[in-house]
């Protein structure tokens, strides 16, 4: 038996011992995604159960090195174990921004120190992580953020405010870009900087959308002191390190919302919709006007899907597609505004109502679906500031 | 008439927009959208605009309107449109009253009109059943019992119905649903025994409901006009209120587009105001010819009521597909080019998207009116 | 009789009396155009005794003052002389560039002396004048023209290339943009003059274009003499006559390709395409895509014939639209290449023939025309100078 | 198979490219579309192109083929797309050359297909009748005579009939026009009494004949395997040619965009290059993304007829509709972008917005494939 077909072996052993029942298979329990932290809370025991059997197998991370809290396996290793879940029916409970944005550029640019110090509490998911980007004055000009921090003996002292803060009123540290220098041009002023929420002078403030209650919040920092050691890279190079993360959270937004399971389950359901809201008995669709728009729709997907796959597959093949990735978030991000209006004009009036005692919650979810949706062509890099990187990265357009 | 404004109509646009200015903000939207119960809207305001006598613009004066016609009244939608205002003027004033003043027997003309022009008696139109408007599509039945009908089924999306005293409902006296015969508006109380009224608030802090009828019993003489005359009234209302919830429309897209065109002047990034970035330019630009087409287009659709042109329902469906269109542009582009800010619930451009988008599915989308313009003109 | 109605009165009695019957009524022969010059022939007798007719009498250009040719009606005279000869089914014979765009500014900016010498020749059909504006370095930044005339004595050389001067082959004088100043701004250096065309040092080259042979050519300045007297205005300042003159090119464009009877025959002939090739016998368009696009564009129509209606009523009630000139520029552009791209994809396969057998006439030329159709957003100003005027002039968008 | 180039395709695609630019030149449209007669391809080309072998890419080897997939087909067709190659490849090879393939019986394929494949024997086929691509719409009869089939009716649009030894004629045996059964495809010499052929250049500069058959006289055995089959035949034919056809405009359209992309960086106005207005930006920035989808489409609707998967057909739909609007957009885009120039004779890119007018209508265009993919969908 090859090396790999004995881990295969050996994992599928370990996750028949140790999965249980309520994170496994149709009866599974898990929840979308658990993000850890000091506040997660658990509906049900199994789930916590599966998550502390992972982490102390190193299994929540398992392509990082064990003194961080991984598990060394190598990329066939994972692969493989990833097919051994799937299996039986279960996945990592386990999903974090620390996870899939901060850590990898903590990996390349942080000190061992701080590795040591951060990676572990991630991969056990100890700590929750949000990101502090985004100022309100600064929109698609990133760089030109004006969050202050002087530099006081061994402490920055921070004063400013972050928009966009996903999860901060439910997170524990935040990762942040900050000013450390005003007199040099814009890009070379900013530092990358680690602060941990429960400091004195730091406060949130949840932010109502178009569609109700949301995820983001505004983050004030009031003379917040944060040590010079929480400081990853040298003192203004941020910048170099805000980029990396970002190509890292392009990534993780085009698979999250990529052409996966979810993707394909909300495609039967737009063609079933239009079936059930407008269809005849014989299952066509009156509305000439409304089928062609679901057919260009329907026809976009799987044009989007082979661009996905053939991203993928020129990956496997070491070629890269690079700052393509703007492509995806600049395509992707407008389809689902699309689709997702689409559907609501299939299904009419009820896509209609803010709230009201005729409606089924699902519905009015669905709406305010649709509403948060207006926020994919603009929060993580507006689709102007993705044509601007496809002019300049791709096509080589000149300034 | 020429697509311009006369002076009298300017004059009547200029005290219309004094009169949002001073009793009307959008914040009220945020107010009414929590109310669970209640009028939809502010019963005040209401007051105020029918003792201006906007609610009799288009009634003739035998039953206390002012016999103007829809060019005036497009004049005092264009700017409640453009404040976003809340008020039963689509449903009272020209879906139902226009059911009324165009299916109405004498009798009831005079006894229900003169209470719609002065305000005080609030109508709404029950006809919708199916997800998308779609006029012929109706099931609820009217039974004769005896010299009585008994009338049931579920109506959805009854504008302003919470406010109503009066009901105007289809119902069918003959054929199946989808037929064009066989339709009856009937007059209903809102209050009758076996009449459910379901509240809905809209994304745009309308309030609409949806209505249940099991077995409610009407006279014979709260049918409207005659039997089966229904399909009749409704195409000349619905064609009528296309016109006018376009002229509606407008407003919100002048609106929605300057406030934006503003933000473009106002808002800095990357050390330069917004407004110089090409890509951003030409998309006003554009977005510019399309605000002025659907100026031009109402204006003339509303004109063409009061002259009875012959090609009046197609200007209709042209009318309400492109305010349809270009409002729904309004949304996209406004939300999209304040950025950040406008996906916020604090700033006011959300609140021209919603409007625009529950606007554009009443009376018919632009893909329901371009099937009816190709069938009204025969391809 | 009031004076208008005595002058109505009259003119209805000379025209009964002087337009010959080929100039009227189902019988008139009466070509589109008639665009005069040294090298125009007529077709028929009474095109040239209708013209000639008209010229003596001033009503060629009824509005100009008499001492330029004209006859100098007031606007409503000039109203009620249309309704007249339009009762009887005529129209002026005569057309020019030299009318349309050359006069207007002549009269506002020319000497006196100069009026009496051109505008004459242009009211009488004598001179046809074309426009060198356009250079192929140059394209849509007008202004930054190369065609050079430096003062030598009492006249300018000229050495430069224009492009786009429609039917410069055919025409005998042209009015043309040259640099006199190098030194200063682009605007500030740029003059006005008038040139025979049968200089020596002037030639003329057609231009071929994706539709076959053009009206366009290529003119070239080769040390071509034009004395002082030719140059309109002071001199570096032609750039202020330019501009004006492109607002009289404008409108006329506008015009001539408005809501007009030329347009609404060709409306009623888009739907009698489709229904002659693809209808079924009850008159249904089976591809339900093509039937909305012909809705759409059909719905587009009644926009834009409003917003010109509009544009008309406003401008009589003294409320000009200015720069929205522009708006009509490109939404008819593009509208005209979609209503002519849908009829070539409406009648199929015979839209697909440049040349052959078995393919009528009439459908060749209608081919070509839609290829030449593609200049009509670059030619005139390109759609995109279009946006940019609407975004500075009418929106006021900063710079 | 993986979305990707193998090392064998991108040699091939290399071959191809070198070839194309070393032998070909756009300069040779201008003069094909002024012969009024003869062969509407360079004779020597096409040898060349068969000795190298890819005139019998998809056959299988027993008939002369080399027995590969259409992935190796779509490499070559795109790089002839890219140069606007003219030769009767789409015709011969695609068409016909399937339609012999798929159809025929065994005797038939030996006696046809070797020629195919080595280029020495041009076939074309002969179906269409409608303005537009419309499979079923065939008029043209077979009425049986004896053992013979009489064939009447007129075809329009036979790419490259001119220089075709041997038409595949697509016929009623039964049925009437607009119906699925009663199809029949027949082998006909282009010579036969009774058969006339008209030549037409097209836009881009290539050739197809209209025919008209007068009473033509063929023997039994010169049905394309059996009568009544053939709208299965013609069905896998249209699939496969609007993938091929895709693949070869999808050479254009990479082409197209690349000039156009160059000539943003190299044109000055206004003392810059118009490529680093934000407004063209953006434009060529969607554009890329359509470029890239289309490529994608292409690739994977190439891959599934290879692996013969279920959803091939709709894939052809989706990727020939796909194909259709983003050449149309690359003839739109690739003009406006070269201002004056691109509407000249002398510039080339107009030829490209030729070659997509003709290329969007061949085979059906992407709303014949909207409706297409919905039948196939079930909706």
């Amino acid at each position: 038996m090859s090396d790999i077909e004995t881990f295969r072996s050996e994992a599928r052993d370990w996750l028949e011992a140790n999965c249980p029942a309520g994170a496994r298979g149709p009866d599974s329990v898990l929840p979308d995604v658990v993000w850890g932290g000091r506040r997660q809370t658990f509906a049900h025991d199994d789930v916590k159960i599966w998550l502390e059997r992972l982490i102390e197998r190193g299994w929540t991370v398992p392509r990082w090195p064990t003194q961080y809290g991984g598990a060394g396996l190598t990329e066939e290793q994972d692969k493989v174990l990833r097919e051994e879940m799937r299996a039986i029916g279960t996945r990592s409970p386990l999903f974090s921004f620390g996870m899939a944005m901060l850590a990898p550029v903590l990996m390349e640019y942080a000190t061992e120190e701080q590795k040591l110090e951060h990676l572990p509490k991630i991969a056990r998911g100890e700590i929750r992580w949000c990101q502090g980007y985004s100022e309100p004055g600064a929109g698609s000009d990133l760089a030109g953020l004006q969050c202050r921090a002087v530099r006081e003996g061994d402490h920055y002292t921070i004063n400013g405010q972050k928009i966009w803060t996903s999860d901060a009123d439910v997170s524990d540290w935040i990762f942040a870009l900050v000013r450390t220098d005003t007199e040099v041009p814009k890009h070379d002023g900013i530092s990358f900087v680690l602060v941990d929420m429960e400091t004195e002078g730091v406060s949130v403030s949840p932010i109502e959308l178009i569609s109700g209650a949301s995820p983001f919040c505004e983050t004030f920092f009031d003379n917040v002191r944060v040590p010079i050691g929480n400081r990853v890279g040298e003192e203004n190079k941020g910048w170099t390190i805000a980029k990396r993360l970002l190509q890292y959270e392009r990534s993780m937004l085009a698979e999250s919302t990529g052409v996966g399971s979810g993707a394909s389950t909300r495609r039967q359901s737009l063609l079933e919709v239009a079936r059930e809201s407008l269809a005849t008995p014989e299952g066509q669709l009156p509305d000439a006007g409304l089928r062609d728009e679901l057919v260009q729709y329907e026809m976009d997907r799987l044009c989007y899907g082979a661009t996905y796959q053939r991203s993928t597959d020129a990956a496997k093949a070491g070629q890269g597609m690079g700052p393509e990735s703007s492509m995806f978030k600049l395509y992707l991000s407008e389809m689902n505004q699309r689709g997702s209006d689409l559907r609501q004009r299939l299904v009419g009036h009820v896509s209609l109502v803010w709230d009201g005692e005729d409606v089924p919650a699902e519905e009015r979810e669905m709406t305010r679906g649709w509403l948060y949706g207006k926020a994919g062509t603009i929060l993580g890099g507006t689709s102007e500031i993705q044509m601007n990187i496809i002019a300049k990265r791709v096509l080589g357009l000149p300034d | 008439m020429a697509l311009v404004l006369t002076e009298e109509q300017e004059l009547l646009r200029d005290s219309a927009r004094g009169f949002v200015a001073d009793q009307w903000n959008i914040d009220r939207l945020r107010k009414l959208r929590s109310m669970s119960s209640g009028r939809g809207h502010d019963e005040d305001l209401w007051k105020q605009m029918a003792e201006l006598g906007w609610t009799g613009i288009p009634f003739a004066e035998e039953y206390g309107g002012l016999g103007l016609g829809y060019a005036e009244l497009g004049v005092v939608l264009e700017e409640l449109g453009r404040g976003l205002v809340v008020a039963p003027f689509l449903s009272s004033i020209v879906l139902a009253g226009s059911a009324v003043a165009l299916g109405g027997n004498d009798a009831q003309r005079k006894s229900l009109l003169p209470g719609v022009c002065d305000g005080t008696r609030l109508l709404a139109l029950a006809y919708q059943e199916s997800p998308r408007h779609d006029p012929y599509a109706i099931a609820t039945a009217a039974r004769l019992d005896g010299d009585d009908y008994l009338l049931s089924g579920r109506k959805v999306l009854v504008l302003d119905g919470e406010s109503a005293d009066l009901l105007v409902v289809a119902a069918r006296t003959g054929g199946s649903t989808g037929d064009r015969d066989g339709l009856t508006l009937f007059l209903v109380a809102s209050d009758v025994p076996g009449l459910t009224l379901k509240r809905n608030v809209l994304l745009d802090s309308r309030c609409a409901v949806n209505i249940e009828l099991d077995n409610v019993r009407v006279e014979s003489n709260s049918v409207l006009g005659a039997p089966g005359t229904g399909a009749d009234v409704l195409d000349e209302v619905f064609a009528r209120a296309a016109v006018a919830l376009s002229a509606e429309m407008l407003g919100g897209i002048q609106e929605s587009f300057d406030r934006t065109v503003e933000y473009l002047k106002e808002r800095d990034q990357f050390g330069v105001k917004i407004g110089t970035f090409q890509g951003l330019k030409h998309r006003a630009a554009r977005w510019f010819c399309e605000v002025e087409l659907t100026r031009s287009i109402v204006m003339d659709a509303l004109r063409a009521i009061d002259e009875q042109r012959e090609q009046q329902a197609m200007l209709a469906s042209a009318c309400k597909a492109r305010a349809s269109d270009t409002y729904r542009l309004c949304g996209k582009e406004g939300i999209q080019m304040h950025g950040g800010m406008g996906v916020t619930d604090e700033a006011d451009i959300g609140f021209f998207m919603k409007r625009a988008r529950v606007s554009e599915l009443l009376l018919g989308d632009s893909t329901y009116h371009r099937n009816r313009f190709a069938e009204l003109g025969g391809y």
